[in-house]
């Protein structure tokens, strides 16, 4: 038993393929009846905002199944993303702040960052002073210095006028555009970050990647939330416009519909390119990459880039899910963004569907927002249950707090079903498939 | 009684089988060579008489006990020894250190074992503080060897154990072989180098889609035209 | 039957606190179904929904879940500020459910933009906070030191106390926001210290951040002097610290003014079992209560007219109808009688906002254990 | 005189330790020049800094006259220079066929705005790679198992596939670290008349390390011995084989 | 002199604090990361366990450590260790094992731990709920103010108990660990199984037990760091969680590998994190009168608020990736 398992080939992947996806239909036919058990036990309404949210929640899970599953980078900082997509989708959409545009402090705001401008300038020219024939370890000391020296002049600069932003008239207000530019920038902005940090991070073992990205969820999360004149911090932005008529105007089960509507058109687009991508040599690619860097390097595909495009795609994924998600919640509020829900979630979305696999994903991503919305009544259901019973036939004190308790099992079974997929069905209900040409 | 008896050997990865029933059996003062085309299942043979592989059906005997399920650790206790094909040394672990892991069940060989493979193989001793994994390809197959000399094993599987060695080293481990032989040690392993191996072989076993094609004596295989057509390169 | 539906933080940063409140909406709930129940005999039952307070979506998903898949009447909830006002948004103002906060005290909730649809029966921190600067003015404490819970409550309060503090004569040297729910607040406090100040106002929770804020802040030995709010207040917190460390702490929190609503409320609640001190307990009473009588006044389970009937039956004129009063409010309503509630946490007179003007109760640890030290003027 | 590949003064220092000393070589164009020496000697070493895969410490290296010192790996493909690695590289998970497919440079599938916009081109370019594929797996005697992921396969099946990748595209330079360890000796036969054939028909330039006298003794012209990370000596195969010193360092005794 | 017994206590004190409570953590981290190859995430949560465990002893035998004149925590931490190292070598059987024995990749295991994490989570906050709790159940803690024998110092320095014993504790916990790694057989073994598990099975390790041990150093050296985190803060269901990056950063910074560089990633976090934030205000205040009015210093003279503390971690662990992947002691190239 001990030695035995190192060098089992893994049945999964090399079955011969079935033409007829009998895995794909049955899992879609079970996952077809549940919604449908939801939409009978749940009434319209709340039924379909539930799918809305799952829909949100599998364009997030495109992301993170395109850099984990097809490239094996873990992101472990979805979060961040998604939080970056909503306050795109709050700033742009929210109506204009006449209060802040009449003030003289747009003009102090942009006087800051053109400091910060320049002062970018000047410590990337003094980082080239090598070229002046300094010696390499006094530009580094000066540059440093003078970075220190400029970040802290413009930071206080900036602390001033947000301050005054903040006193008197809370924050800057939005630019009041339609819903879809805020959607469209939340993609942009999130893969911009994702740049940044692929940059840094990419070329290191995928384990730092996630501890880096989780990191930066929460220097995300902590400067939206700190940021008050951006954002409103903790004080919450809401409601936000709806790219379709809102609740309010035509009802809630039609609205969400409308919305869900938009939804399932956008990952249409996005699961068919991804599909294309992933069946072309891109994919092969991006799989042999994954596989071994030195060779695909010797075989001169330029490994840098093809990780970048990578995780800035994913990450653009994201924060167009998180803007999509944002909007339909119609509140952005920094606190609320929470590792467990949209990070954690979404992991399990894509490991109990198939990392790798856009179709298993996608059916990861519904099933699971189905577990994770149901769960709650049904903990309750259950604990009580159980309470009565024990009540009932051994005389039980009823413990106070029986709804916080059954709650916090949430996060026991999101961890739990997290551990018992990885060792049930290691590659997903719907494994990624080895390509097999005749 | 023979050292290693393998008899009617089935196995394989997962559900694929690779051995259709190998026989191999070669005794305490022997020198048994495999050889055969790539893929032919040599190294799984290995892997099976090691314990690293599901065994389907068929025997394995160590001195005419069976030996099939247990695991790696007892056997090496029970006295084998295994160098792989690949990833043979411990990277990050210094040249010394990893001789040492050799010897891990009888550390009283320490000592003595360690002088004696750093006189088997001179560059070792130069480079036995720097870490196994920079190393050269030949100075790796080096470590390997030596690592598995350290328990002094009384039945020795060797894979491919000269492959990426100069000529002179290759022509030392076949002389450290024969020496390692005559002082009792049995020794079964695989070879590309087939002349040279088979030259010194008291049994060559020639390996084809997991089946015996032929087996006779090291020089009998030499002579025999057909195998050297087929197997052993004109 | 008829349903009201309860949102509260059942988990996340309120979880401890919102126990007790939900009891309180409980009792009230009990008191209505034991004494003839709502229109004409039927039970009001209350579903509940958890917000976890921090995450707008959860929050808004349980409050669309009451209102669209429960199909409750009204709502008493929810607690957290942020909660609320998703809720709000999300699912009442569009479903046109009447909602009753027991316990939203930051002042954005004035704000909405809510139909007519939010009320809250805790009185706005800008008025605590008002009332928390005047206190330490009229102490003669001139310097302090603010840290606050980075959260609505806590920078609602921090705000509404700052700005008044230094309107008094007070200067705040330093006013710093601190995570919920960190093990360490060391370099916060370094922070805080670095000003020199000697009195220390801690505007979070006793459970939570409060509690390890002041413990630290005693053991560094920088401080003289610990000021807190509503959120302080509670024995856990003397008892977590030490009695000694603590004595001569100052706080305020909303109070119940001497009203007879408010002793009838502590006899009920004690039959019951139920602990009347605890934090908004009694506001919690008052608005489910309040929404039973608006939903008998207004004659159906329909949401339609319940907003309106609720600032019919809470603001004068009209008959007084004290806690536990259900049996004779649904006569008087019968027989078309106005009648108007003073609850066990104040008269609960709406104002255009929905807001309710309040009293606030200074504190101060002796002996081990918070004591009222009466009303701040 | 054209040599393709120039090493100038080269020294390469791990720590302390020198591994590269003030080495110069040069392959002429469409020669097949051996590499050997003792093993340690620095022959992978130099084929790293060649292929770009480290960084050397001094010296110059140019490919057909034109400064390719310190270029990353993956442009120097582009210029045409291939390489085997001495421990196969595979890619474990794909299969042998799709190792090869992956091969070829610039296939317009490789670019996300085709894959996404120009299927029809990609398909065509697909079928042409996998057709050459085919050929190739065929030939390395690989085809039974060419569904099977290179993971899979055996350590003498690796480095085939390692060679079989040689010939996916078409190089100008190709440097090959011991493709005959591990691999029978019969295919072996048939690899070497391939080199020979790609050298004689199509112009490649091929540097071969090698431990195996017979194949250096087939197809070198000239060797290079290394020692030390410096050249030895350098000449025809008869040459280098009397050479005392290199029988010394490198033949050893059992040569004789 | 005031501003100056400020700066040790805000910056020398807690820096040192901080780091050693990082440093005993990173060891825990960096063991499991050089042989069992993950970022094991559930270390963390592992800690809290101990703590907790410590925590339920603590309230069942309050008096523990009057008889030994030592506080009650300490006296159950032995135990404690047990309990942790029980736990440990548990999950490892339940959840890493098979894991290990797919071969899958080591981000796959890291996921694993994430799994792993959030269930000791949900466990521990079930059952402790999710407040605050002291770990000096029955006694109090000691705190010692130093005063300085200068004139007009007047606050004084402060050190309290468990901080002593947590410099202690972790000098001991990392030259134990490193004697045991370089001198010990088994250490060595440890070593080549992180190498090489198949080779070192062909080498006679019983790689079994060798995975056993290190969960049980692994979870013994959690409920150490988790324990005297706790005495020194507050006991939290969530609290260890927190530190999980700054952990990480600092078995990174230090090289992963080694204990020693533990003790050094520790210290440049945990002092970079106290740097960052100090405000150096204070230190200028004697000086600030003298000061042209153009040079007016703002008030706030810290390079990063309080509240973007978790930036600082992740600066440096960025920064020495960069600069320098493998740590400051040459740690694995992973
Ligand atoms: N990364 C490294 N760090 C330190 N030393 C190294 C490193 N890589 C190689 N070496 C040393 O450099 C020397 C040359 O190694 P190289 O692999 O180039 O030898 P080689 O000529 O290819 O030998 P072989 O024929 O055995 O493959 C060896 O002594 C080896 O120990
Ligand atoms: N881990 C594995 N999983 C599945 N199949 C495998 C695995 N290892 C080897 N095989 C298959 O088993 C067959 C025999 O492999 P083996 O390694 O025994 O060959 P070999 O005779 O040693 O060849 P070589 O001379 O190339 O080393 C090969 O076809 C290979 O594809
Ligand atoms: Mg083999
Ligand atoms: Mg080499």
């Amino acid at each position: 038993m001990t030695t035995n398992n190192f060098h089992r080939r893994d049945d999964a992947n090399t079955a011969p393929q079935s033409r007829f996806p009998v895995r794909e239909l049955s899992l879609l036919v079970v996952l077809a009846v549940a919604v449908g058990a939801v939409y009978l036990a749940m009434g319209s309404a709340y039924s379909t905002r539930m799918l809305v949210e799952a829909s949100c929640y599998a364009i997030l899970a495109l992301g993170l199944t395109i850099q984990w599953g097809y490239a094996g980078q873990f992101n472990a900082g979805v979060m961040g993303f998604v939080a970056l997509g909503g306050f795109c989708a709050m700033t742009f959409s929210v109506p204009v702040n006449p209060a802040f545009w009449d003030s003289p402090l747009p003009g102090e705001l942009a006087k800051v960052l053109g400091y910060l401008a320049v002062g970018i300038a000047l410590v990337f020219a003094l980082s080239r002073m090598t070229r002046l024939g300094v010696p390499s370890w006094l530009r580094t000391l000066i540059t440093v210095v003078i970075g220190l020296v400029v970040y802290m002049v413009v930071i206080s600069e900036l602390r001033e006028v947000t301050d005054a932003i903040e006193s008197q008239m809370g924050f800057i207000g939005g630019f009041g555009l339609p819903v879809w530019v805020g959607w469209v920038v939340g993609g942009a902005l999130a893969g911009g970050i994702g740049y940044f940090i692929g940059h840094v991070c990419l070329g290191l073992r995928s384990d730092y990647l996630a501890i880096a990205t989780l990191g930066i969820a929460e220097i995300i999360k902590a400067f939206l939330k700190n940021s008050d004149w951006l954002t409103r911090g903790t004080a919450t932005v809401s409601p936000l416009p709806w790219p379709v008529p809102d609740p309010g105007e035509v009802g809630f089960t039609l609205a969400r519909a409308l919305y869900l509507s938009v939804t399932a058109v956008m990952i249409l687009g996005i699961f068919f390119l991804l599909n294309r991508a992933y069946n072309a040599p891109w994919g092969r690619m991006i799989r042999a990459i994954r596989d071994n860097e030195v060779s695909s390097a010797a075989m001169g595909k330029d490994i840098n880039r093809r990780r970048l495009e990578i995780f800035v795609l994913g990450c653009v994924l994201m924060g167009l899910g998180g803007a999509a998600l944002g909007s339909f919640n119609s509140i952005f509020d920094p606190n609320g963004y929470l590792p467990l829900n949209h990070t954690f979630l979404v992991l399990v979305m894509v490991i109990l569907g198939g990392p790798g696999n856009n179709l298993g994903t996608l059916f990861g991503a519904v099933a699971v927002y189905i577990i994770w919305i149901m769960s709650e009544p049904l903990a309750l259901y259950v604990m009580e249950l159980i309470a009565h019973f024990g009540q009932a036939s051994f005389g039980w004190e009823l413990p106070s707090n029986l709804e916080s308790r059954a709650l916090q099992a949430r996060v026991f079974v999101i961890g739990l079903l997290i551990t018992v997929v990885l060792r049930v069905a290691p590659k997903g209900l719907l494994p990624e498939k080895v390509k097999h040409h005749d | 009684m023979p050292l290693l008896d393998a008899r009617e050997v089935h196995g394989g990865y997962g559900g694929m089988n690779i051995l259709n029933g190998v026989d191999m059996a070669i005794e305490a003062d022997q020198i048994g060579v495999i050889v055969g085309p790539n893929g032919a299942g040599k190294s799984t043979m290995l892997k099976a008489i090691f314990g690293q592989l599901n065994v389907t059906q068929g025997d394995i005997l160590l001195r005419g006990e069976p030996i099939q399920n247990l695991p790696t650790n007892r056997l090496v206790e029970l006295g084998m020894g295994f160098v792989p094909q690949e990833h043979n040394v411990f990277p990050s672990l210094t040249v010394k250190e990893n001789l040492e892991m050799g010897a891990f069940l009888k550390p009283g060989n320490v000592k003595r074992m360690l002088s004696k493979v750093y006189e088997f193989f001179p560059p070792l001793h130069e480079k036995r503080h720097q870490p196994a994994g920079e190393l050269s390809g030949g100075q790796r197959q080096m470590v390997a060897m030596g690592r598995a000399l350290m328990a002094e094993p009384e039945l020795l599987l060797l894979d491919e154990p000269t492959a990426g060695l100069s000529p002179k080293y290759m022509y030392e481990i076949f002389d450290r072989v024969k020496e390692v032989n005559a002082a009792g040690v049995g020794i079964l392993m695989v070879e590309q180098n087939a002349k040279q191996a088979l030259a010194i072989a008291d049994k060559g076993f020639v390996l084809a889609a997991g089946q015996n094609r032929f087996t006779d004596t090291g020089q009998a295989l030499l002579a025999d035209p057909d195998v050297a057509k087929s197997f052993l390169g004109g | 039957e008829v349903k009201i539906g309860f949102l509260g933080g059942f988990t996340g940063g309120i979880e401890s606190l919102t126990p007790p409140i939900y009891d309180g909406a409980q009792l009230a709930v009990d008191h209505i179904n034991n004494q003839g129940g709502i229109l004409d005999g039927q039970d009001v039952v209350m579903p509940t929904g958890d917000t976890t307070c921090g995450d707008a979506s959860a929050a808004s998903n349980a409050a669309d879940r009451m209102v669209n898949t429960e199909q409750v009447t009204a709502i008493v909830g929810a607690l957290c500020t942020g909660a609320t006002i998703a809720a709000a948004n999300n699912a009442a103002i569009p479903g046109g459910v009447t909602m009753v906060s027991p316990a939203s005290t930051a002042p954005a909730v004035t704000d909405l933009d809510d139909n007519d649809l939010v009320f809250r029966t805790v009185p706005s921190d800008a008025f605590q906070g008002e009332m928390l600067a005047k206190l330490l003015i009229d102490k003669g404490i001139e310097e302090v030191a603010v840290t606050y819970v980075n959260n609505d409550y806590g920078r609602g309060l921090s705000d509404a106390f700052s700005s008044a503090f230094e309107d008094g004569g007070g200067s705040v040297l330093e006013n710093l926001a601190h995570e919920d729910n960190r093990a360490d607040y060391r370099s916060e406090l370094g922070t805080l210290s670095a000003t020199g100040a000697q009195t220390l106002v801690v505007l979070a929770y006793a459970d939570t951040s409060g509690q390890t804020v002041v413990r630290q802040a005693y053991e560094s030995g920088m401080f003289t002097q610990y000021v807190g709010a509503d959120g302080m207040v509670g024995d856990s917190l003397v008892e977590a610290i030490g009695a000694d460390v603590l004595d001569g702490m100052i706080a305020t929190r909303p109070g119940s003014p001497d009203l007879p609503g408010t002793e009838i409320f502590t006899e009920l609640a004690n039959n019951a079992d139920i602990d009347p001190t605890a934090v908004f307990a009694a506001q919690a009473y008052d608005a489910a209560f309040l929404l039973g009588l608006a939903i008998q006044q207004n004659g159906s389970a329909e949401r339609e007219g319940v907003s309106e009937a609720l600032r019919s039956v809470s603001s004068p004129p009209g008959e007084v109808i004290l806690p536990g009063e259900w049996e004779k409010a649904v006569e008087l309503i019968a027989a078309g009688t106005e009648i108007n509630y003073e609850g066990a946490s104040g008269t609960q007179d709406f104002d255009d906002n929905g807001d309710v003007p309040g009293v606030v109760q200074e504190m101060a640890v002796e002996n081990g254990t918070f004591t009222g030290k009466g009303f701040v003027e | 005189m054209s040599a393709i590949i120039d090493v100038r003064h080269v020294n390469k220092a791990f720590g302390g330790l020198h591994v590269i000393n003030d080495c110069s070589i040069q392959v002429e164009e469409g020669s097949v020049t051996g590499l050997i020496g003792p093993n340690g000697a620095g022959k992978s070493t130099l084929f790293n800094i060649i292929a770009g895969a480290l960084p050397l410490d001094s010296g110059q290296i140019l490919l057909d006259g034109e400064d390719i010192t310190n270029r990353p790996a993956n442009e120097l493909f582009h210029k045409g220079l291939l390489r085997t690695f001495q421990i196969a590289h595979e890619f474990s998970q794909l299969t042998a066929l799709e190792n090869l497919m992956m091969v070829p440079p610039d296939q317009p599938g490789e670019s996300l705005a085709k894959a996404w916009f120009a299927p029809k081109a990609v398909r065509a370019q697909e079928a042409e790679v996998k057709r050459r594929a085919q050929e190739v797996i065929e030939f390395i005697g690989l085809n039974h198992v060419r569904n099977e992921l290179a993971g899979n396969l055996s350590g003498g099946q690796k480095k085939l596939l390692e060679l079989g990748r040689t010939m996916m595209t078409d190089a100008r330079v190709v440097l090959l670290d011991e493709i005959a360890a591990g691999v029978n000796r019969t295919l072996l036969g048939d690899l070497i008349g391939n080199i020979e054939r790609m050298n004689r028909e199509f112009g490649y330039t091929f540097l071969v390390i090698e431990h195996d006298m017979d194949m250096i003794a087939r197809l070198c012209d000239p060797v290079i011995v290394l020692a030390q990370g410096s050249v030895m000596v350098e000449g025809s195969i008869e040459e280098i084989q009397n050479n005392p010193e290199v029988i010394e360092a490198y033949f050893g005794a059992g040569a004789a | 002199m005031n501003e100056f017994v400020f700066f040790i206590n805000n910056v020398l004190i807690a820096g040192s604090v901080t780091g050693s409570i990082y440093a005993i953590g990173a060891v825990g981290v960096t063991l499991v990361f050089s042989i069992m190859r993950f970022a094991h995430f559930a270390h963390a949560d592992m800690m809290t366990f101990g703590a907790f465990m410590v925590l339920l002893l603590a309230t069942l035998f309050p008096h523990a450590g009057d008889v030994i004149g030592v506080p009650t925590a300490i006296v159950m931490l032995p135990l404690a260790m047990v309990l942790t190292a029980a736990l440990a070598v548990g999950i490892d059987k339940a959840f890493y094992k098979p894991l290990r024995a797919h071969g899958v990749k080591p981000i796959v295991m890291v996921i694993g731990s994430l799994g792993v994490t959030l269930m000791l989570q949900g466990l521990i906050r079930l059952f402790s709920g999710t407040g605050g709790q002291s770990l000096y159940v029955d006694d109090r803690k000691e705190i010692f103010r130093l005063a300085l024998p200068f004139e007009g110092a007047r606050v004084p320095v402060v050190i309290t108990e468990p901080q002593i014993y947590l410099f202690v504790l972790t000098l001991v916990a990392v030259i134990g660990l490193q004697l045991f790694l370089s001198r010990t057989r088994l250490g060595k073994a440890m070593r080549a199984m992180s190498d090489n598990p198949d080779l070192a099975r062909a080498s006679g390790i019983n790689t079994n037990t060798i995975v056993a041990v290190t969960w049980v150093i692994v979870g013994g050296l959690a409920a150490i760091a988790g324990t005297l985190l706790s005495m020194d803060v507050t006991f939290k269901p969530d609290l260890s969680f927190h530190l999980l990056l700054p952990i990480f950063a600092a078995a990174i910074v230090g090289g992963v590998g080694h204990p020693f560089g533990a003790i050094a990633g520790g210290f440049v976090v945990g002092f970079a994190e106290t740097l960052a934030v100090f405000n150096w205000r204070v230190l200028l205040r004697p000086f600030s009168d003298s000061l042209p009015e153009w040079l007016a210093l703002p008030s706030n003279l810290a390079f990063v608020g309080t509240e973007y503390k978790i930036v600082v971690p992740f600066f440096i662990l960025v920064a020495i990736l960069v600069w320098r992947p493998t740590g400051i002691f040459k740690g694995k190239v992973i």
